[in-house]
């Protein structure tokens, strides 16, 4: 036999112990209870679902995380105004620099400075890059958790052409650090307009591919129709945002209703909502959501004014005391910072709202009598980044 | 160093915290409100008067940015009812986020300090920010009325005796795992929270990361590099040999 | 003509050496042509280029690497029963070779009730997929294994009664007695091409694909390895060669199935305009016949990388509320017809 | 006409992309040109460097390690003073810490850091990512000059020092 030792033992039983405390907490006589993650490959990060099943119906579940808790709330206390910039691109990492831009913004109307219009502009559209290369990947990744391949890999090679751009123009494909208080690290390469506009011709392409192959496939819609149902109320009473609020008929996108000086008013597009609440409705606005985007971006690149891109800003920057709070309508939903300074070279706190969080918070609520099919059906559908949950 | 009552157990909320090494004061009776314009946005001012009316005398403080923020500081004992008022009465269905906020300034800084400097004083005055506060923590949140496109951040004191106030889940489930958030990150008790465990943080964890006089670990382990390291010329000043790096050296 | 003469043992040990080596190379040309290299071309990928020319090889370096890892079994498993399940499933893809035919000599095993047989030891592999989900202590690996055992039990009932209607038209359970009937078949007077059952047949033909995805639990069907889901189902806690097993099992059983298909509904090693039973099939046949395996195979794989995955009560619902309901209309349109002509 | 079901439609496009070309890149054997202002890896012009340690302090990670000390160096112009400068001893970065946010190139205001769009440096050990200042020297090679921009802007482009 081999021989464990004591500690070995010791250790093990611990680990043990340490895994099912989770599992004691929502464990009673009867059904089983099914460990999803956090190594789960449908979790896409290391989201931890405990569902207490019986035979393969979920009766209820609760979701566990914070192994990926960073402390950015706290980590930010630390750094000055430009370092906090690079830090909160990671908090949603497949569209960072929408991240970036509200956090730039509240600092902005603490300081009083307002970016020049080009900067505006070209913060405007590569948000919505940003966004584009964020929502692709959940049309192609919704699909794998469906069990079907091939959309993932098309969501990966098209979303390459939008980080392309993103790279020639900020330097960096996923952390694009590009935006400053008071503008923009620098302008736009020459020619970048024109291949943007043929990467925005691809992922139309690419968009419809995916509604042939996989949305108005008749196993697609069996396995999301009417599965995880959110009603617009309860949606709003969980925080919920973004494409999820408006797939449950709710028609707020803060893009159009609470402008925060970005250029979306300028250009003519529309907001796209679905009525049904079902992971359906939220793959459907999504990809209405991917196609107005590139047409965001294509007027938006045809009407960029001309000017500098940083407006007049002191070289070492001191934030005046004062709160501000700015929400933007970021790929996954509302993110938003609460600043809150005290006159230093950094904040005193700031209060990170991120959208994924709100969003899975209704997890346990909709998860109730679902098949474990559905869980990963209702999982993929409200789309979420772990770094946006966990921060 | 921050309160670490060392059993494991999560303690409870309504647990004096007695442990701090610096006593909070008794915050200065009242912040001077910088002489600001009167308000003239119509839709905030009503907000407000309608809280006010439902309320009375529990909002103790308000601040009225024009077209653009609303915010309303009750007393303590209105948490629960605040909630209530902004739902059922102001009709602000969406909840948007809540959390809490150390007042104490930070006794560490950004950890970038030379070993060899004197110690920089620290100052454990505790100045609040908008809408005022009396307190070292406080509660804040954010509702939104999606029809009218306003939102209002409430915020509220928590008393240093006893570090809780009420829960809003009842209200907004929204708010269920934002107070825990705030539970395991400040210790601020939420009454009335059914599920009050950690969130984030494991189980045994000790302390509250989040409190000003919680050190950031990461930044404590490793020297900042930024010190100026530039030894002087050899013959300069006439520094031996040796020389030591001098902070003062460049600067 | 014979010029020697093999002794029974002789026989059967050739039989079955061929036969098994048939299982890892009927697996390796599916894995690469389809597995590695269509689907990848599918998604705008090339896929493995190394290991070899296109990267030809690049399984035979996985089955290296699979033999060389250690062998592990979980804490809490049941270990004989743990060990032996992926070869049951193997066992039951032997069984499938024994009695497809190549040629008009050449088949392992000629039943005359060849096609009963094959569907029957089909079904073996259930036991398997059952026993591995089991015995792996893994609540994951238990409900693939559940999940695998009602699907593949369900849809047995329409594979074989997609099979009846060929049955019925072939009149004979012996898969080379089929093969001679569609090879001199004829359609209306036309025997150009013989009669393919997959003419006259078609129905059948689709029901029967639609089965065979579900036995071999590719997807839309694939909910008992689901990795979306339920993480590999029965297969969650292999690793090493016993995965290999599972492997060759799940691509050979693919080999023979779609080997099946070719023969009851293509004319099997049938060449249209070559007479059957001429001495020069026994090597056109095996070329003919796999041209139409791989045919087949290519839409097993193509509906494979195409479609989303249903979910099991979906699954049961499509077994027994469509395809069983179409196949009996089938065998009575058959039988009708059959007996009208 | 009647609507061509889902199923079949899929179908199509995989079998369209089928007969597409791939739109791999062998990574090895073929290689694609990265941006040039992609952030790959950070150069360092050695003569510029005044010991100024801003990029050291600005640097989110505290991945810049400094040392520098002070020498005489010869007059700019003839006949005057013999200058006291600021010479370098180490000017490490260790990439395994870097999160390659480019504040540090940002700020500095001697033009001594620029961002090379190279990247193929990993090292089988992570101690190895730690560059001196003579490695970071040769990228100061593959630094690509800098982009002209879009119409419309205003702003200058500045020159590489080489």
């Amino acid at each position: 036999m081999t021989a464990i030792t004591d500690r070995q033992k010791l250790a093990y039983a611990n680990a043990q112990a340490a895994d099912g405390r989770v599992n004691v907490e929502i464990e009673t006589d009867e059904g089983m209870t099914l460990n999803m993650g956090p190594q789960h490959p449908a979790t896409h990060g290391t989201l931890r679902i405990v569902a207490k099943l019986d035979g393969e119906q979920v009766i209820s579940c609760e979701p566990i995380m914070g192994y990926m808790h960073r402390g950015y709330e706290k980590l930010v206390e630390v750094r000055t105004y430009p370092q906090i910039n690079t830090l909160v691109n990671r908090i949603d990492w497949l569209g960072s620099f929408a991240n970036e831009v509200p956090f730039i913004l509240a600092s902005e109307k603490l300081m009083d400075i307002e970016a020049p219009p080009r900067a505006q502009w070209i913060r405007t559209v590569l948000f919505e890059m940003s966004r584009l290369a964020n929502v692709s990947l959940f049309l192609g990744d919704m699909a794998l958790q469906l069990g079907a391949l091939t959309p993932a890999f098309f969501a990966f090679r098209d979303r390459e052409h939008v980080l392309n751009q993103i790279e020639a123009a900020t330097g960096g494909r996923f952390h694009p650090n590009f935006d400053r208080i008071g503008g923009l690290k620098d302008d736009l390469p020459k020619g970048w307009i024109a291949d943007t506009k043929k990467a925005m011709q691809k992922m139309r392409t690419f968009c419809d591919e995916i509604e042939d192959l996989i949305m108005g496939n008749e196993i697609f819609e069996a396995r999301c129709r009417g599965v995880g149902v959110i009603p617009g109320e309860i949606a709003q009473l969980y925080g919920m945002t973004g494409s999820n609020l408006r797939a449950s008929g709710v028609d707020w996108d803060l893009r159009r209703d609470q402008p925060v000086g970005l250029a979306w008013n300028e250009v003519d597009w529309k907001v796209w909502t679905h009525p049904d609440g079902d992971s359906f409705a939220r793959y459907w606005v999504r990809l209405q959501e991917t196609r107005e985007a590139t047409k965001i971006i294509d007027q938006l690149l045809d009407g960029l004014p001309a000017g500098p891109v940083m407006a007049k800003v002191p070289r070492i920057i001191k934030v005046p005391a004062g709160e501000a709070w700015v929400s933007t309508e970021n790929p996954l939903g509302e993110m938003g910072y609460y600043v809150v300074s005290k006159g230093d070279l950094g904040p005193f706190r700031v209060k990170i709202r991120s959208a994924s969080f709100n969003n899975i918070h209704i997890v346990p609520w909709v998860m109730r009598g679902v098949y474990v099919p559905d869980v990963i059906t209702i999982l993929a559908s409200l789309y979420f980044i772990l770094g946006d949950i966990d921060r | 160093m921050s309160s670490a009552d060392g059993s494991g157990v999560p303690p409870d909320p309504a647990e004096p915290d007695t442990a701090e090494a610096v006593e909070p004061e008794p915050a200065p009776p009242v912040v001077e409100p910088e002489p600001e314009p009167e308000p003239t946005d119509e839709l905030r001012i009503g907000l407000l008067a309608a809280v006010t009316e439902s309320l009375g005398d529990a909002v103790v403080g308000s601040r009225i940015v024009d077209g653009d923020s609303l915010t309303i500081r009750v007393a303590t004992p209105a948490w629960a009812e605040v909630a209530k008022v902004a739902r059922h009465k102001l009709h602000c269905g969406f909840f948007s986020f809540l959390s809490g906020i150390d007042w104490l300034p930070s006794p560490f800084g950004r950890y970038e300090d030379s070993p060899m400097d004197e110690p920089r004083p620290v100052s454990t005055d505790i100045v609040t920010g908008v809408a005022g506060g009396d307190t070292r923590f406080q509660v804040f949140a954010r509702v939104v009325d999606l029809d009218r496109k306003v939102g209002i951040i409430f915020k509220v004191d928590v008393p240093d005796d006893d570090l809780a106030v009420d829960t809003w889940i009842h209200t907004y489930p929204g708010a269920n795992w934002n107070e825990r958030e705030t539970h395991e990150m400040y210790g601020i008790g939420f009454r009335g929270h059914p599920h009050l465990i950690k969130l984030y943080l494991p189980g045994g964890f000790e302390g509250y990361p989040l409190r000003k006089d919680f050190p950031l670990l990461a930044r404590q382990v490793k020297p900042w590099p930024g010190i100026v390291d530039v030894e002087p010329m050899p013959d300069e000043a006439g520094s031996d040999e040796a020389a030591a790096p001098s902070e003062e050296a460049a600067t | 003509m014979t010029a020697i003469v093999l002794s029974y043992w002789q026989q059967t040990g050739i039989k079955v050496g061929l036969t098994l080596l048939l299982i890892p190379v009927g697996a390796l040309i599916l894995g690469w042509t389809f597995l590695l290299k269509m689907m990848s071309h599918m998604q705008s990928r090339l896929g493995p280029m190394d290991a070899g020319p296109h990267g030809v090889l690049q399984l035979v370096a996985d089955g290296v690497k699979f033999i060389q890892k250690e062998d592990i079994f979980p804490d809490r498993a049941d270990r004989r029963v743990f060990a032996l399940a992926p070869f049951v499933i193997l066992m039951s893809t032997f069984l499938l070779y024994l009695v497809v035919p190549v040629g008009p000599d050449l088949v392992a095993e000629d039943f005359s009730t060849g096609i009963f047989f094959a569907l029957a030891v089909s079904s073996l592999s259930v036991i398997g997929i059952l026993m591995a989900g089991w015995a792996s202590a893994n609540k994951y690996s238990l409900m693939g294994g559940v999940r695998a055992a009602g699907q593949l039990i369900a849809y047995e009932l329409p594979l074989v009664l997609a099979v009846v209607g060929v049955v019925i038209q072939a009149q004979s359970l012996n898969l080379s007695d089929i093969v001679r009937a569609q090879a001199n078949g004829e359609i209306f007077g036309i025997s150009f091409l013989g009669n393919p059952f997959v003419i006259t047949q078609i129905v059948g033909f689709l029901v029967f694909l639609a089965a065979v995805q579900a036995e071999l639990t590719q997807t839309p069907f694939d909910m008992p390895v689901a990795e979306s889901e339920i993480v590999g189902g029965y297969q969650v806690e292999y690793t090493g060669f016993r995965f290999l097993a599972f492997f060759m099992g799940e691509f050979g059983t693919a080999f023979a199935f779609a080997g099946i298909a070719a023969t009851l509904f293509l004319g099997g090693w049938a060449v249209p305009g070559v007479d059957p039973d001429s001495n020069v099939m026994n090597v056109l046949g095996p070329i003919a016949l796999f041209v139409k395996v791989m045919f087949v195979s290519f839409l097993i794989f193509w509906f494979r990388f195409t479609y989303p995955r249903f979910r099991e009560d979906q699954l049961q619902k499509f077994a027994w509320t469509i395809l069983i309901p179409i196949s009996l209309v089938n065998i009575l349109v058959t039988m009708v017809l059959k007996v009208a002509f | 006409m009647p609507k061509i079901p889902g199923l079949v439609k899929g179908l199509g496009v995989t079998f369209k992309t089928m007969l597409k070309p791939a739109v791999t890149v062998q990574y090895p054997y073929e290689k694609e040109e990265p941006a040039p202002r992609a952030r790959g890896v950070i150069a360092l012009k050695e003569d510029n460097c005044t010991v100024c340690m801003l990029c050291a302090r600005s640097c989110p990670d505290w991945c810049i390690y400094i040392e520098g000390h002070k020498e005489k160096a010869p007059p700019r112009r003839p006949g005057g003073k013999p200058r006291t400068v600021s010479a370098l001893d180490r000017f490490d970065i260790d990439y395994s810490l870097c999160m390659y946010c480019g504040i540090c190139v940002e700020v500095c205001p001697f033009e001594a850091l620029f961002w090379s769009p190279e990247y193929e440096y990993s090292e089988p050990r992570l101690a190895d990512l730690l560059h001196d200042k003579e490695r970071l020297g040769e990228w100061m090679e593959t630094v690509p000059d800098f982009e002209p921009y879009e119409a419309g802007s205003t702003a200058k482009v500045l020159k590489v020092p080489r």
